[in-house]
């Protein structure tokens, strides 16, 4: 697995977040929740026990009014890429939590996953959830759980998958089309929902896809590269200021 | 002894204890008490979103034909394409809300007990409300009246069809900014439809408090435009004027941060300036425009045109600096950019643009546009066109001799306003103050005015007077709660509906939202409801609805645009916004009935901007001077006549009332008919909402001139009410003004949605346009303490 | 505590009692117990494999448009020959007039479910020219149903195929072996 | 009532004393097992955890006693181990019992706690079947459970030396021969308990992406990694002491020679000074190297409750303080200054501990993120203390009916 590196090869799916186009409508947070059957409770104003694979930070200049600003930055998983293992994958005690070197996805496996919440606590990103409470939904809406991904129990983590069962079901259809599953491409739930089309998807290391030109334009950043997680997912932003909130003392 | 070592040696060595582990785990894995959702076969039916005015195309994963799991966005839609927006994502927790009422019910005991409601069927339901409306129209018909908010879909024509044949002209629709978008328009150009506006391919955009990125009309065009505004190369330049920090704002290039209510002040600085400089397109304003001179009035008299009144001092830069709370120079800088970039526009809005708006403020707007020459046949601004839709049937006259006896109850109480329009709030206040006549009987349909009408406690105080209240909600909302019969209508996913032209959109736009599941509950279609109703009431009534299923009405309204032969289907996605004035559209359908099919197949029709015409106005220009304002009155002021600022003081002293109250929308949380569901409580940030705590934001300032610090409980005071609350410290909000979100506060519902924090609308004051007798809503006097 | 005796009648009894504690908890484990564990469930009629054998798989077990399984047939796949009774069994008396009839699905139970959390494609297995028999029982000559045991604590079949064989195939024909490429 | 279960020739409290004191300890221990059953049945809400802070009151409590109670067991590697080499040691003899009662309670205390802080205890076996190697929880999951079954050997004898249980002759004869393996299992321990203790100490180390956490280190080992080894064996006996010391004052007997304190002052002085040494060089390492390349300043670290004056208790007043003591022959003479130097010892490592936890994990480490605190339920407290009496019962228990002490008669003749 990890041991091999991933330089052979030639997919990493990634994504590239445009802070500014980015409203902040929460459409792909919510589209999010309906394709991944992410349970909600009465209140979720609290905010550290809520339960969001797409959160939504809100971020801000800091300054007075009326210079004051507001920025939205929706964070996924960030799929890090660091050499060898991703933070996540490399403290998982029981395998749950892995990165799948033949495309750069990290998963995380529900039934294996024993609750420690050990890859929650490396993970600088905040983008595990814990079910701190038995999953249950009113029982009309039970009808409208999702059969492409298995509703959680109580006592795991749970993270963005970048939508890996809509992955299987594409590599799956090329495979009956007789055309190569490794170059089946996809969009997860949040990119097909945006409304300004601020989030771009697709394989890193595909020249020519869309993706990868904007991982390359000077307006993007990723967040936290001082650390080295090397995430997959890229913001741009023509503004300073958001890009300074990307990584500590950066002036 | 040896026996139990034996057994547990023995134990051991049988896959017992391994299994039983192992299976203990296994069992863990699927939690037996977690649903299992069914599998099977996905398919995906396309359609189109009615859960507001927008229109995008949608499309449902529905499994095995009867479960739907997912609302995604249809590509080959113009108007969201492909995109879908938070409330729609989450359209299928109003499909299978808890809260939905699953057959109809009568209230036993007093108005408004949850405990009291007794389901009753369909036949006692409609029995018993035809029995009461015949007795109405036996004892005068003008006492049965229907509140709705549905304007954009052919509901709305089928409730003034039932009610006109009824014989009662009070038909109300919740407020919009498309009233007074719309008298504007009609006291301007002549024509009574709301101004639109290309924003896809305006060059400049000056939006002079229109929330177009904070929750507004529409918003995935909105959202379309922004990503055509952010393009790479040359993007287009966003200046917001507002007094709040709003998204919009910063996402804006420039933000004017300025006096609540005082937009208009700023548009006619800017109007004084390119006035005084000449900078405006005088070509389009001297052919075009009449009232821009000093003009004559039809009794002759010498009246004051608007070139002379915006070029007084009134609105020198430091004047408007002094209104408005902004500098000169920076009135200048903009006003110099607006009149030299070639493609600007002025748009304008109030919020959400759920309320109405001042009527000189809309003028003013509309005002600076023909200054700069947006209101060309082929400019940014047009008004909305129209869908050539069959008429209904044309009416044997049932109204007329009531209506000069019994006129609509706002209009009634004879209020001196020149322009009456849909007036809401004068209905209610006329119910409330002992009307002319009793309403008898209120049908509420796809409104909740109980819960989001600015002043709320009207509605309430009138619903008292009315002797029935029948809702026709799908939910158990705030104002299904307090009715007396709840008739529920099947949700927008379930049934057939129409869009009939995008909010604020230039072009034609019409779709047929067909169901995209059979109805899971005991409902029916309103509109369905109001066909029966009008069969057993017979005589006209029946004659003037004679069609047997809404989807057989839509069929038949269809008809007029294949009898017009314009605009064609989009069933591969395109760029709508490319389409100028005067494009050739080919109809690429057959007949009428080929027309439903493909509509109801999820497709939609549109049509090419038709741009403004002046034809139908007296002078036979856009006229800035309205005569129709002044008709009939010997008005000695020149000013009513033209655009100009003229802020309504909302009530209560100044010294009392030190602080202003502004609700704002943000678009986490759905404000409107449709209350906020789960998936969207978890959008909500933590500064708006605490537990069952509601945020009121202010400044640091103003915090630290009340002592009051980030999270401090608050009471909140207004002139209408108060309320508890917790302290938001942000520099988003404006020193001196209290900004308190909408949409929370719902008192109905369930434990996903009840009691979270506080209404804003029952904070918020209404105050009468004088011209259009319209409910404005801009800002409410209050004070704040910590408790 | 007893006090211990340490005679030899003691320690035969000894070795004896211990030699019955192991022999008991062996029969326990080996015999009763999965008897215990695993319940017998009955398909609601006999569907005869034997019988329909002028059919290869797939023309029943069927592939949908986009790729995914249909799994076992619709009534309505049965409807296209027993629209009428084609015999006298009782098999066929249940099939007409229980569900033919009255439209009704018939509530197989499947004996290779797997769980929720189980992401499986028939596609791109077929493709690779794998006999339906490497996973599933032969059926071919098969009169009569078999019961489904189905383990009490789990709820799975005991002919789920297990992750294990999954895993080795995988790893024999150098497929991935990564978590997401079956667990959703 | 118990007579013939106390071991000859000593005194001790009359039984209904005895009993009262068990029944409050089992009070104690019925309420925190009452609050860990409740958390197994309804899910770990009930805890003061949340996404941010993932590890809490259970972990620190764990990391601080297995701390204690390994390095306690640390005295049995001196004894049994070195003992041969430097004879001085074998002075150690004399408390060593109570050394292992001390780190075998510690121990399955912990293991108990453990199952309560992951959210699927029924899959806890999984860290067995389906190790990741590269987990420090894996070997920490694989030391734990090995040393704690090595604590229980060792244990064993302890109990067999009851006067009763001895009387059966298998059984005293089994206690005997498991005596004479005992210096090879003290040596497996002591090798187990290390690398338990280092792979502790790695499980915030290892966390890369945490710079409050994350260390350098040697080979696969972050620096924490040998810091919490060294941590652990200068304070563990402390700790042991510090209990002998307890019972001394509780049962108002003299249980050991005064020798035996000064002898583990002396010890722990000397690893105490060598630990802070590297400690204090590890911290500057990581204020002043690692973490200006992480964009961090050593004050980014501290905030609001979790301030500076972590660092100034943990490395000054609880680190450097009683090393100095300790290592002075004058602090020792003096009784206060010595239990009071062990004291402050114990606290500055159980400190260590909670620092690692929970501060490490409190700190926002992207820039747009706010500090949290954490503040733990009665649901997590309960249980911790209900561990804290059960340490308490087991080793009343060991005291009143086993030889616990070689030199109680003599002392107290």
């Amino acid at each position: 697995m990890s041991e091999k590196g991933h330089a052979q090869s030639n997919i990493r799916l990634g994504m590239v977040i445009d802070l500014d186009k980015c409203t902040g409508c929460g459409a792909c947070s919510t589209a999010c929740q309906a394709e991944n059957n992410i349970s909600y409770r009465p209140d979720e104003s609290q905010k550290l026990r809520s339960i969001t694979w797409m959160n939504i930070y809100q971020l801000d200049n800091k300054k007075a009014y009326p210079d004051f600003k507001i920025a939205f930055l929706p964070r996924p998983c960030m799929h890090c890429d660091a050499d060898h293992h991703s933070p996540c994958t490399f403290v998982c005690p029981v395998n749950a939590t892995t990165r799948d070197e033949n495309n750069g996805l990290v998963t995380h496996i529900y039934p294996r996953c024993i609750g420690c919440r050990y890859c929650m606590v490396a993970c600088p990103y905040h983008a595990r959830s814990f079910n701190w409470w038995d999953p249950t939904w009113p029982k009309q809406m039970e009808s409208m759980l999702s059969p492409e991904v298995s509703p959680r129990m109580r006592g795991v983590v749970e993270k963005c998958t970048f939508c890996h069962h809509r992955y299987n079901k594409a590599r799956a259809k090329a495979s009956v089309d007789g055309t190569d599953p490794n170059k089946a491409i996809y969009t997860p739930a949040c990119a097909d929902a945006c409304p300004t089309k601020a989030i771009t998807f697709g394989n890193l290391l595909d020249e020519k896809s869309e993706v990868a030109k904007l991982s390359k334009d000077p307006r993007a950043f990723r967040i936290l590269e001082k650390l080295k997680t090397k995430p997959k997912v890229y913001y741009l932003s023509k503004q300073d200021w958001i890009r300074n909130l990307a990584d500590n003392s950066l002036t | 002894m040896q026996f139990a070592a034996g057994a547990v040696g023995g134990t051991l060595l049988t896959p017992l204890p391994w299994k039983l582990a192992d299976d203990s785990a296994v069992w863990s894995q699927n939690w037996s008490w977690r649903p299992s959702p069914e599998r099977g076969e996905i398919t995906k039916v396309p359609s189109v979103c009615t859960l507001c005015a927008g229109g995008c195309g949608i499309q449902a994963r529905i499994v095995n034909g009867h479960r739907a799991i997912l609302i995604e966005g249809n590509p080959a839609n113009p108007v969201n394409e492909g995109s879908v927006c938070a409330l729609a994502t989450s359209a299928l927790q109003f499909l299978y809300a808890p809260y939905r009422v699953a057959q109809p019910l009568k209230q036993t005991k007093k108005r408004g007990d949850k405990t009291g409601f007794q389901a009753i069927s369909w036949e006692q339901a409609q029995t018993e409300l035809s029995k009461k409306l015949e007795e109405i129209r036996v004892e005068g018909p003008q006492s049965l009246a229907c509140i709705t908010s549905s304007r954009r879909s052919s509901m709305d024509d089928l409730w003034a069809q039932f009610l006109t044949a009824f014989g009662s002209p009070n038909l109300f629709k919740m407020p919009s900014q498309c009233d007074s978008s719309r008298t504007a328009a009609q006291l301007t150009t002549g024509n009574a439809s709301p101004f639109a506006f290309d924003l896809e391919n305006a060059g400049y955009v000056l939006s002079f408090g229109a929330s177009l990125l904070d929750g507004c009309a529409a918003s995935s065009r909105a959202s379309g435009a922004l990503r055509r505004w952010k393009k790479d190369r040359y993007p287009v330049k966003i200046v917001q004027v507002e007094s709040r920090c709003s998204i919009t704002a910063s996402k804006a290039d420039t933000f004017l941060p300025i006096n609540p209510g005082t937009e208009a002040a700023l548009a006619m600085g800017i109007a004084h300036l390119m006035v005084n400089g000449a900078n405006y397109d005088a070509y389009f304003v001297k052919n075009n425009v009449f009232g821009f001179e000093d003009w004559t009035d039809a009794n002759g008299k010498k009246r004051q045109g608007f070139k002379n009144l915006v070029a007084s001092s009134a609105y020198s830069p430091e004047q408007v600096a002094k209104i408005t709370g902004l500098e000169a120079a920076k009135i200048r800088e903009v006003a110099k950019e607006f009149a030299s970039q070639p493609k600007a526009l002025a748009v304008w809005g109030t919020g959400r643009a759920d309320i109405s708006n001042n009527t000189y403020h809309e003028l003013v707007f509309v005002a600076l546009n023909a200054l700069k020459g947006n209101l060309k046949p082929s400019g940014l601004i047009a008004v909305a066109p129209k869908v050539p839709l069959s008429d209904l049937l044309p009416q044997k006259d049932i109204l007329s001799e009531n209506a000069s006896q019994h006129p609509r109850l706002d209009l009634a109480k004879a209020q001196s306003c020149p322009c009456p329009q849909n007036g809401l709030y004068g209905f209610l206040d006329a119910i409330a103050s002992g009307p002319k006549y009793p309403i008898k009987l209120l049908m509420v349909h796809e409104a909740n005015p109980a819960h989001c009408l600015p002043e709320n406690k009207l509605f309430m105080t009138a619903a008292e007077k009315v002797a029935t209240l029948v809702s026709f909600s799908s939910y158990m909302d705030d104002t299904a709660l307090l009715s007396d019969y709840i008739l529920p209508n099947h949700m927008a996913l379930e049934r057939f509906d129409d869009v009939i032209g995008v909010p604020g959109a230039p072009y034609g736009y019409y779709a047929v939202s067909s169901p995209i599941l059979k109805p899971l509950l005991d409902t029916k279609h309103t509109g369905e409801v109001l066909m029966k109703l009008a069969s057993t009431l017979g005589g006209t009534v029946a004659s003037s609805i004679p069609w047997k299923s809404y989807e057989d009405f839509l069929k038949f309204r269809v008809e007029g645009i294949a009898k017009a032969k314009t605009g064609a289907i989009i069933d591969k996605p395109i760029d709508i916004s490319s389409i100028k004035a005067g494009d050739p559209v080919t109809p690429n359908y057959s007949d009428g009935a080929d027309l439903f099919k493909k509509l109801k197949a999820g497709t939609c029709w549109h049509d090419a901007p038709t741009g403004v015409t002046f034809d139908k106005t007296s002078s036979g220009k856009l006229e800035l001077a309205c005569q129709s304002i002044g008709k009939g009155t010997q008005a000695t002021d020149d000013v009513i006549y033209l655009p100009h600022f003229s802020p309504l003081k909302p009530s209560g002293s100044e010294s009392e009332w030190p602080l202003l109250l502004v609700g704002y929308s943000i678009p986490q949380v759905s404000c409107g008919y449709l209350a906020n569901p789960p998936f969207m409580n978890k959008l909500v940030p933590d500064s708006v909402l605490m537990g069952n705590e509601l945020f009121v934001d202010l400044n640091p300032q103003t915090a630290a001139s009340l002592g009051i610090t980030q999270g401090d409980l608050v009471m909140v005071k207004t002139t209408q009410g108060e309320a508890s609350a917790k302290a938001n410290v942000t520099p988003a909000a404006r020193p001196g003004v209290l900004y308190i979100p909408r949409g929370m506060g719902h008192k109905a519902y369930d434990e996903y949605i009840e009691n979270k924090g506080v209404n804003a609308c029952n904070l918020m004051e209404v105050q009468l346009d004088p011209v259009s007798g319209m409910g404005t809503v801009w800002a409410t006097r209050a004070q704040l303490r910590r408790v | 505590m007893k006090e211990e005796k340490t005679s030899a009648s003691g320690k035969v009894v000894g070795t004896l009692l211990f030699v019955l504690g192991f022999a008991g908890a062996m029969v326990l484990g080996w015999v009763v117990f999965p008897n215990l564990l695993y319940s017998q469930k009955v398909q609601p009629l006999n569907f005869s494999h034997a019988a329909h054998r002028d059919n290869d798989c797939d023309s029943c077990h069927k592939f949908r448009p986009d790729g995914t399984y249909a799994g076992i047939p619709k009534i309505s796949n049965c409807k296209e020959c027993h629209e009428s009774a084609q015999g006298s069994s009782e098999a066929e008396r249940i099939l007409v007039e229980e569900y033919v009839a009255k439209d009704r699905e018939i509530p197989w139970l499947v004996y290779a479910r797997q769980p929720d959390n189980v992401f499986f494609s028939h596609a791109p297995h077929k493709g690779k020219q794998i006999e339906c028999v490497r996973c599933h029982r032969d059926v071919a000559k098969e009169e009569k149903l078999p019961p489904l045991r189905e383990d009490r604590i789990t709820g799975y079949s005991m002919t789920t195929m297990e992750m294990t064989e999954c895993e080795k195939c995988h790893a024999e024909r150098g497929a991935s072996n990564n978590c997401e490429v079956c667990h959703k | 009532m118990d007579r013939i279960l106390i071991p000859d020739g000593v005194k001790r409290c009359s039984f209904p004393i005895f009993s009262l004191w068990i029944l409050v300890l089992l009070g104690v221990i019925g309420w925190g097992v009452a609050a860990g059953a409740a958390v197994l049945i309804k899910a770990m809400n009930l805890t003061g955890l949340n996404d941010w802070f993932g590890f809490g009151a259970y972990i620190t409590a764990d990391l601080a006693i297995i701390a204690l109670g390994a390095g306690a067991f640390f005295s049995g590697f001196l004894y049994y181990g070195l003992s041969k080499f430097f004879p001085a040691l074998k002075e150690l003899g004399k408390i060593i019992n109570l050394a292992v009662v001390v780190g075998f309670v510690c121990y399955t205390g912990a293991l108990a706690v453990l199952l309560l802080e992951i959210g699927q205890p029924l899959r806890g076996w999984f860290g067995y079947w389906h190790a990741n190697v590269h987990s420090m929880l894996t070997e920490v999951i694989f030391c734990i459970t090995c040393y704690a079954i090595v604590l229980v050997i060792e244990y064993v004898p302890l109990i067999l030396e009851n006067r009763k249980v001895s009387e059966s002759k298998p059984l005293s004869l089994l206690g005997h021969s498991m005596h004479d393996v005992m210096a090879i299992f003290a040596l497996t321990g002591t090798f187990l308990s290390f690398f338990h203790q280092g792979s502790l100490g790695g499980v915030a180390g290892v966390c890369f992406a945490r710079p409050y956490a994350f260390r350098e280190g040697l080979f696969i080992w972050p620096w924490t990694f040998f810091l919490f080894i060294l941590s652990a064996i200068s304070s563990g006996p402390a700790f042991t002491a510090l209990i002998c010391k307890a019972m001394e004052t509780v049962t108002r007997k003299k249980l050991v020679d005064r020798t035996v304190y000064e002898l583990i002052g002396k010890i722990e002085g000397g690893l105490l000074s060598f630990y802070i040494i590297l400690k204090i060089a590890d911290t500057a390492n990581w204020a002043f190297n690692m973490s200006p390349r992480f964009g961090l300043k050593l004050t980014d670290y501290y905030w609001g409750p979790y301030g500076i004056w972590l660092l100034v208790a943990e490395v000054g007043i609880c680190g450097v303080l009683p090393a100095l003591i300790l290592i002075s022959p004058k602090g020792r003479k003096s009784s206060f200054l010595l239990f009071g130097a062990f004291l402050l010892d114990i606290i500055g490592v159980s400190l260590n501990r909670f620092v690692m936890t929970i501060p490490a994990i409190a700190q926002p480490v992207m820039p747009f993120d706010q500090w949290k605190i954490y503040i733990p339920s009665i649901y997590e407290v309960a249980p911790v203390l209900a561990m804290l009496a059960y340490c308490m019962l087991i080793i009343s228990l060991s005291y009143r009916y086993m030889p616990l002490f070689p030199r109680e008669t003599e002392l107290n003749r």
